[in-house]
């Protein structure tokens, strides 16, 4: 089991020896259950880390803000960011290092290890409580976790209360490090793809159905695409001002930019949207499960990327977050790729 | 009686390759069904996924990917690109739900003027059962 | 029930005149309500632009209100829907609402000499006040203006001010220096410096990009001119026009509603960046 | 007007209301919102907090203001779209989010009424339900001047006896809702009053969270705009825009012309909402955008709900609801934001 007091340790000695410009992990909040991203600046403060069930956030997103940030000082701090990643997060770092994005010396790697179970789907865990308030979430030996709730403590399967992704988790400890705090257990997932298949499985004017209800109820907040350690360009073309404009584009350019989608959120454009971002994220997508989990409405964006990442295995045999030197998805190919469907 | 519906086809065509096609279809007079809003791409390899889902949300009732053949392209390797990402978008919209006979792709060289005339037809024939095309398109 | 404001009234371009060419071009445009409509409105104050298809665009009133026949707007060329408009033709149709804004508080400015300070496209606003002053002389004091541009081909109103000499002091200038030009060279501040305007019973009205305004507020400071005696106008970018959407606020001033003109004793309280 | 309503009831009340389009909290999954309802048996007031306030109702997040299509020759014509006289009841509006709207009435009031806010508000009488327990872990209300019975903004409120309802009809509309079903209500026993002021006390007690000193946050925000608490406190900020699109006060929106052809022209003129969080929001054309970071964007989030609202309008443009803090996807917790800003030294 992954001991906080080594995490603590690891943490205070990188940046006591000024190895880190910082340390983003996962800070208690004052509010209870689940904690906050925290970015740990000295040494003092490394007793704010924490490493619970309820440490869901991906927090390789950061590193997007920290490159923006660095880009805009005129003399940076070229030392290294310390990261607490969990076995998808690192997964999501090996995309983003192999794009280029980020370059192996910009992070130290504090990698924590799920082993035989994950973190929690916040949504199961109250329910499973039937309104009693979680106070606090802990690990315990084997697959379950300890509860405390005003009424004392409470054992529970993990395994009932596991965020989806977890279930179907391909990496449970972290694929790339520079630390490793806990066990590199390998916890065999009988099929990762076990959920989609329900939907796969339907007839095609049921999933046609399904979609129609789901995508409709977009609010289009863009939390999904906010969150994602994937989405880090500089334009989006869901944005009304869909490039980065500065002083010297001209009207020109301004005016002939292509509006491919209008903000109304209707289901014509909010399917543009999220196919849309489906396929930006083919190839790139590690399942972190991030942009589901924050949808205010609940719609199971998930599946999208969940599909598109079965068919690169099925189609291409690839998978994505596990090796910086291979090639991106869709910027490669093999002779051999399938064309059945081509006439 | 209501006029049968003329579904509404549109075709990112490779300039080197399937644009020469449909050019020699045309030159050659031969026939084939109007329905086609043909698009010039410079390779089959440049039509973005988001050129077809705009496509799609602007009211086709079919789309077309149409480039050289493997081995032909113009830029070496544009169409094996095409290929895997074709597959991949082709698969996505198969699972949202929408008929997988809208989305079609082809390799069509410039020689196939024939070829090229008989997906058309090929593609007409399949669209008309289905009818217009609302899933995707714009409801605004 | 009350108007809708949200709706624009329908207007054809009578006229349009290109002011300047190049990269960054401007042109003016004579419009014409296509039916009568009471739309009367302050010097300073906008209207909400429609280019059907393309969006809307506040931009001020560059004519003078005297003038009942058409409105006059100067428009540079810089995104989607000013772009459309500088590809019309006379004869096409736009929308116009509004008027909005507070405009300038010109009732009080009676008696008094009026110096108008302007940069590049910033002329239009001023250009509105100015007429509506020389219309009314007898009501104002002297009045002068002090005008520059990059170079002398981005000089707006270029034959207008011609005849503005006859009958007011018009100095201009542009940035660089080049050949054949006479006046100036150097940026609008300097020239004030240069100028000297007096702020003895004086208002100094100045509109114009936001490095140029800070500077010359800067400069009119050292010749003496109080936060009072000098107004300015302010610009974010806007959608309502009212005061509702939420976007054009510098602290809990909205621009489109409670601007865009303020003078220097009520902007220097508000921040500078919002 | 005060009576009571036998809990077994409600439904033949609600049957009653068939002249009107019935609004109200529907579960689908695990996410409740305000839908219209077809079976009046479908009621639920057994809910917790909806993840969109009834502001969805009268501020539709899409909505048409015109119509324009090229005409023959070379006009152009432009049709007004108003929304449809459709008089309408929302139940189980929590007090919060009837107040929200007395705070969104305010911004769409004033110099400049906007028509389409107005018709729909107008047609709309809203049925509140008090919280007898709050219906979300992060109610506040009590800290922004409000309560978990607060009838302002409401027509009718309904307040949970056990087996009936204690119902409160504060305007003519609330009455008109009451008089098409007066024999289902009876007039309230003191027993009924007492038992209802005795939950009313206890359901204060229920509110854990509150947000300390916050007459002195006004002030001291207007010291703070340069503080590095923006900075700080926006670190993990997404700039997602969860917390004002699912906020019961925000108002903010934007107007976009949506085509359908460009030729012939033919395309609607659109209001929908936007977000002081997005960064593209106060992007100028140029290119130049004064909220920058976002930092400015948290700023200016907190500036407005609790400086320059209140010295427009008096009110804090919050009410309490919890939804930011629910909902945000790295925490940020706007009543921990505000108690950083009262503790604020520098």
């Amino acid at each position: 089991m992954v001991n906080l007091e080594d995490l603590k340790k690891e943490a205070k000695t990188v940046l006591e020896e000024g190895k880190v410009k910082y340390i983003i992990g996962y800070e208690k909040s004052a509010n209870g259950l689940m904690p906050v991203p925290g970015f740990i600046k000295s040494p003092e403060e490394v007793e704010k880390l924490i490493w619970t069930p309820a440490c869901v956030y991906n927090l390789t997103k950061f590193l997007v803000d920290e490159k923006r940030r660095k880009s805009r000082e005129k003399k940076p701090d070229e030392r290294p960011v310390g990261l607490v990643v969990k076995g998808c997060d690192s997964r999501a770092l090996v995309v983003l290092l192999q794009e280029k994005f980020i370059n192996r010396d910009d992070v130290f790697i504090i990698g924590v290890s799920c082993e035989e179970t994950g973190v929690i789907d916040e949504k199961k865990l109250i329910k499973k409580l039937k309104g009693k308030k979680a106070e606090k979430i802990e690990f315990d030996e084997k697959d379950n976790f300890i509860v405390t709730t005003q009424e004392g403590k409470v054992k529970i399967a993990a395994s009932e209360v596991l965020a989806e992704r977890c279930l179907e988790c391909k990496a449970n400890s972290p694929v790339i490090y520079d630390v490793l705090l806990g066990e590199k257990a390998k916890r065999s997932v009988d099929n990762p793809f076990q959920s989609l298949e329900k939907i796969e499985s339907l007839p095609e004017r049921e999933r046609w159905k399904f979609w129609k209800e789901q995508l409709s109820k977009c609010i289009r907040c863009y939390a999904c695409r906010s969150v994602c350690p994937m989405c880090y360009c500089d334009e989006c073309v869901a944005d009304t001002i869909n490039f980065a404009v500065t002083a010297d584009t001209t009207a020109e350019e301004k005016a002939q930019k292509i509006k491919w989608l209008e903000k109304s959120p209707v289901k014509s454009e909010n399917f543009v949207y999220h196919l849309v971002r489906a396929i930006h994220l083919a190839g790139r997508c590690i399942d972190c499960g991030e942009c589901e989990r924050v949808c205010p409405l609940d719609i199971p964006i998930r599946f999208l990327n969940k599909k598109l990442e079965k068919d690169a295995k099925e189609l291409f045999d690839y998978e994505a977050g596990f090796d910086p030197e291979q090639p991106s998805l869709v910027s490669s190919f093999k002779d051999e790729d399938p064309e059945d469907f081509i006439r | 009686m209501a006029e049968e519906f003329e579904p509404k086809i549109v075709a990112f065509l490779c300039k080197w390759c399937s644009s020469a096609g449909s050019d020699l279809a045309g030159v050659s007079r031969m026939e084939y069904p109007p329905n086609v809003v043909p698009i010039q791409v410079m390779c089959s390899g440049s039509v973005s996924p988001l050129y077809v889902l705009s496509a799609f949300n602007k009211g086709a009732d079919g789309v077309l990917v149409s480039g050289c053949h493997p081995g032909d392209c113009h830029y070496i390797k544009g169409n094996f690109y095409a290929r895997r990402r074709i597959a991949l978008v082709k698969r996505l919209l198969d699972f949202i739900g929408l008929e997988p006979q809208r989305f079609q792709m082809s390799w069509v060289s410039a020689a196939e003027g024939t070829k090229y005339t008989q997906i058309i037809k090929d593609f007409v024939q399949e669209l008309k059962p289905l009818g217009p095309q609302t899933k995707l398109r714009r409801d605004l | 029930m009350k108007d809708n404001t949200y709706i624009p009234k329908l207007a054809k371009i009578i006229q349009i005149k290109e002011e300047v060419g190049g990269a960054r071009p401007i042109k003016t445009f004579r419009t014409q309500f296509i039916q009568d409509n009471n739309f009367s409105f302050k010097c300073g104050q906008c209207a909400m632009l429609s280019v059907f298809g393309k969006g809307e665009s506040m931009i001020s009133i560059s004519s003078t209100p005297l003038i009942k026949d058409y409105l006059q707007f100067s428009i540079l060329k810089m995104g989607r829907v000013t772009s459309s408009l500088h590809e019309m033709q006379e004869g096409d149709i736009i929308g116009i609402r509004g008027p909005y804004g507070n405009g300038f508080p010109m009732e009080k400015w009676k008696g008094k000499n009026l110096i108008f300070i302007g940069g590049g496209i910033g002329l239009a606003p001023i250009w509105s006040v100015l007429h509506t002053a020389l219309e009314k002389k007898e009501e104002y004091g002297d009045s002068m203006l002090i005008y520059g541009a990059r170079t002398s081909k981005d000089i707006v109103f270029k034959q207008e001010l011609a005849e503005l000499r006859k009958k007011m002091k018009v100095h201009l200038s542009v940035d660089v220096e080049e050949p054949g030009w006479e006046e100036f060279i150097g940026f609008v501040p300097l020239n004030v410096l240069e100028i000297k305007p007096s702020p003895k019973n004086s208002v100094a009205v100045t509109c114009g990009p936001p490095i140029m305004i800070k500077f010359v507020i800067q400069n009119l400071k050292a010749l003496g001119f109080e936060d009072e005696q000098i107004y300015t106008t302010v610009e974010n970018k806007m959608k309502c026009g009212i005061g509702k959407c939420g976007r054009c606020n510098i602290g809990l001033h909205y621009v489109c509603k409670d601007g865009p003109v303020y003078s220097w004793a009520e902007l220097k309280n508000l921040p500078q960046e919002y | 007007m005060e009576k009571v309503l036998d809990k077994k009831s409600f439904p033949q009340w609600v049957k009653k209301l068939s002249s009107y389009t019935v609004y109200a909290p529907v579960q689908e999954d695990e996410v409740w919102n305000y839908e219209v309802i077809t079976n009046p048996e479908q009621v639920n007031l057994d809910f917790p907090n909806t993840v969109l306030s009834p502001k969805k109702i009268i501020f539709p997040q899409r909505e048409v203001y015109l119509e324009f299509s090229a005409s023959n020759e070379d006009g152009l014509e432009v049709k007004e779209v108003l929304p449809e006289e459709e008089p309408s009841v929302i139940f189980g509006v929590r007090p919060c989010d009837a107040r929200a709207l007395t705070l969104t009435d305010k911004v769409f009031g004033g110099d400049f009424e906007d028509i389409y806010y107005w018709k729909r508000r107008n047609q709309v009488a809203l049925v509140g339900l008090a919280c007898h327990t709050p219906p979300s872990p992060n109610c506040f209300c009590l800290s922004v001047d409000g309560s978990p019975f607060s009838k302002e903004g409401l027509d009718v409120l309904m307040s949970d006896l056990g087996s009936k309802y204690f119902v409160e009809a504060f305007s003519k509309k609330g009455e008109q809702l009451i008089n098409p079903a007066k024999t289902l209500f009876k007039p309230p026993t003191e027993k009924d009053k007492k038992e209802l002021d005795k939950n009313r006390t206890e359901a204060k007690k229920r509110i854990s969270r509150q947000i300390q000193n916050i007459k002195k946050i006004p002030p001291k925000l207007k010291g703070m705009f340069d503080s590095s608490l923006w900075d700080e406190e926006s670190m993990s900020c997404l700039r997602c825009g969860i917390c004002t699109y699912l906020c019961p006060t925000c108002h903010c929106f934007d107007i976009n012309d949506e085509i359908f052809s460009s030729s012939p022209l033919s395309g609607k003129r659109i209001r929908t909402w936007d977000n002081c969080q997005f960064p593209d929001f106060t992007m100028h054309s140029s290119g130049h955008n004064p909220r920058q970071g976002k930092a400015s964007r948290l700023r200016q989030r907190i500036m407005h709900k609790f400086q320059y609202f209140v010295e427009r309008y008096k009110n804090y443009q919050c009410t309490g609801c919890g939804r930011c803090i629910s909902r945000c996807p790295v925490g940020i917790d706007i009543i921990e934001v505000l108690d950083k800003v009262s503790s604020y030294e520098g």
